[in-house]
This record gives C-alpha cells, structure tokens and sequence, in this order.
C-alpha cells in the first residue's frame, strides 16, 4: 500500500494530496480526507504554537498507519502534519484514505485522526491575542475516547 | 542515556535535553520519574504529577513499567494535544 | 450554514471544493470530505451510465443536507454528483463538511453519502468492457443498512 | 399527471414519460400502479414487482399508501444506485 507521512513546517495542499491517491488508477472507488484548522477562538487566539517530538511524530504516525492498514483493505493513505506557529484559520492536519470502498476509507480516516490526536507526539501551545496570556492546550477526555472506539481491534501505547 | 523533555514538562525542568546516568536500582520508566523528582524543584514540579506526564523509550510509548534497561533514548511529557 | 448542491455533467475540482469551505473563515476547525470514483472491476467495465431525475435530485439532496444541519452543529456543506458517462478512475461524487470539531464533519459527512446512495434519484448502468453486456447496477442491501444507522434521529422517504 | 420512468422501469414501460389520466378510484400511488399494469405487457413487465418499484409525488419519495390527489408529476424507478 501507498502510503506517506509528513511532519512539516511548511503548508500543505491537501487537493493535490488527496488526489494523489486516486489518480491514474482504476482499483480506488473511495477517497475520504481531513483537514484540521486552526480556530481563533471567537477571537481570543493570536496563533497556535506546535511543538513536536521530532523523528518520533513520523514513527508513531507511520505505526498508526500500519494498524489502519491491518484494520482495513485500503489502497493509499496519506498524513501531513505541520509544526511551528500556524495563525488561525490556517491548516494544521491532514488524513487521506483511499480504498475500494466509502466504509472503510471514512472508518480508516476518522482512526488516523483520532489516533493522531492521542498518539502522535505533538503539543500546542496557545497564544492570546493581546500577548497577555500563554498556555499549553489540555488534552481531552473526549479524544481518549474517541481513541478508544478502536482499541477492540488495535492495540494502544 | 540522552533525556529529551517537551513543552510544560521542558519547561518546567528548564532544558529540553540532556545526558542522564541513573544508578543500577532505576530500573523502570517510573522509578527514572521518581529518581528526577529528586534532582530539583524544577524537576519535582514537572513530575509532581506522576500520571499527567507519558514517556517514550527510544521513541516508542512506554508505560511507568516499562524497563529502561538498553534504552539510548527517554523522553517525557504531557498528554498529546496534536490533530 | 452555506450549503452548495450541484447535479452536473462535468467534471469537478475537489480540492477547490473542499477549500472553498474554509477559505477566510477563522470558526472552521474541521473539513471532512469524499470522493466517489468509478472503478473498473478488475477490467471488467468499460464504463457506468449515470441516469438521474433531473429536479428531483437537488431538491432530494437539498433535504437531505438539511437533515444533517438539522443533526450537527455545520458551517458548510459542498455534494455534486455527476450523470451522464463516466469512465474507470473518473469522480462521480463529492461531499465535503466544515464543523467547528472534527466529529460532526465526519458524521455528517458519512451520513451524506449514505443518504445519496439510497435516496438520490440516480441510477447506474454498467458498460461491460466488449460491449458484450450491460445492466442496472441493483441496490445493496447494505447501503440500505448504512442509511438506516442515522434514522433514529432523521426521518427516511 | 405526468407520469416519468427511470432506468429499467422506462425500459419496460417503453417510455422516458407520458400524460396519465387516472379514474377517480384511483387514489393511492398503489392504485396507479396497479391500474398501470392493466395497461399493457411493458407496464405488466415494469411492476410485476411492485415493491421493487419506488415512486415519487411532484418530486418526493412517496410510498404506495400517498394519495396522488392533487399531484401534478408521479415517477416511478428502482431503488436508487447514485453516490
């Protein structure tokens, strides 16, 4: 299976990425993709400040995706993620999951997300519009979860 | 073995790496967490918590259990907020 | 909520689509989105015949996409489903959400395909690759049972 | 009404729509299938399976007990197969 990882500062253009998992083949009946955004917040966040675990993240996001794989019949997979400072409304994660079928190419994306969000070594660091408050965002209970929705099948860290 | 620390619990113990020799009696990822503890009040804060803060051996997750016997690499900390 | 929904015969540019969601807004966190490709069947088809009740599947997708702002917290949602021929390895549909939180883009957005599989007045004619045969693509009971996971909360035909 | 066939339904019917001029016992969308199928083999051969056939009222999905009084256009075809 085709599959890419990324861990970057630089944006990325998820169109030409997801499209990159279909094109000139003729096996692919599915591509389900994700985009996660930076939120401002209602107006109270100046920018997002990730910091990464580097050479870890890619290793991580490359086992998530090998369970995916496990998981699934999928055809190609891509994940991007962006570290560094990212202003709102800009991208910061991507999914991509191509497969003969819609089932598994939505279940795989929605795996991968959150199974980045709990697994993958990334921390953010919110900072306040008027430079007057800084601070490490707290990991939910909700992405446990969420994460925990596929623990029947894959195994967790 | 190398320590890596990320963000509260880096800056909490104030560096984001360093070299580490820990005695013979450390012998699991909890009992390096609570030999650093000892080390500083940076380092007491950023473990004072025990189970707000995760581990990696040699970039795999371990859990407090883990053996740390062989492992070139330790990194701490918090809970992932990446996606 | 900015709702597109468009029945074409051309085709269409997902990445543009998908983008279009989010593009200068700073409340989008999420994008989920699909593409529906045409497969070859092991080389078996030449190509897929889409038939459709012009009128009727706006109007029907239209519903259908109000169903789902009705079910989740949406900011955006983008279908185009294509008719007339279309080839091995081409797009056939798209769906794209934008939602503050990755869960009910997700949601919404698997539900939307769902809900065009068997509510959308389309209809598939398979082009065997000789010319040797063709035939009506027969509904599968098993996109009847994806649809009927959302009709505890929204109503059917 | 304006009747429209779709797919394999306008295949066996013959045509792709037609003007339908229905008595007054005809009340229901099963009623004007049945009294369809009265019309001729392709009509017959078209809902000699009448819970195969969908139909739709001015546009939305209607089941076989909707009283088409007042409908200005009735399709029928089969189970839907887009996305």
């Amino acid at each position: 299976m085709m599959a890419t990882v990324r861990v970057q500062r630089d944006d990325f253009d998820p169109g030409a990425e997801a499209e990159g998992l279909a094109r000139g083949r003729k096996d692919v009946g599915a591509v389900a993709s994700f985009v996660g955004y930076c939120r401002d917040e209602g107006g109270r966040l100046a920018a997002l400040e990730l910091e990464h675990y580097a050479g870890m993240a890619e290793e991580e996001i490359a086992r998530v995706v090998g369970e995916a794989e496990g998981r699934w019949p999928l055809l190609g997979v891509a994940v991007i993620h962006r570290y560094g400072r990212i202003a709102p409304g800009e991208r910061i994660v991507f999914v991509a999951v191509a497969a003969a079928h819609r089932g598994a190419a939505f279940a795989a994306a929605e795996m991968l997300m959150d199974y980045l969000k709990t697994r993958a070594p990334f921390w953010k660091l919110v900072i306040g519009v008027d430079g007057a408050f800084e601070g490490w965002v707290e990991a939910k209970a909700d992405d446990d979860r969420s994460a925990a929705r596929w623990s029947d099948a894959v195994s967790g860290p | 073995m190398k320590a890596l620390y990320f963000a509260w619990v880096r800056e909490r113990v104030g560096k984001a790496e360093e070299e580490l020799d820990p005695p013979a009696t450390v012998a699991t990822v909890g009992d390096l967490i609570a030999w650093l503890s000892r080390r500083g009040e940076g380092y007491a804060h950023a473990f004072d918590k025990p189970l707000a803060v995760r581990a990696a051996l040699d970039r795999v997750h371990a859990r407090s259990d883990a053996l740390i016997a062989g492992a070139k690499e330790v990194a701490f900390f918090p809970p992932m907020t990446g996606g």
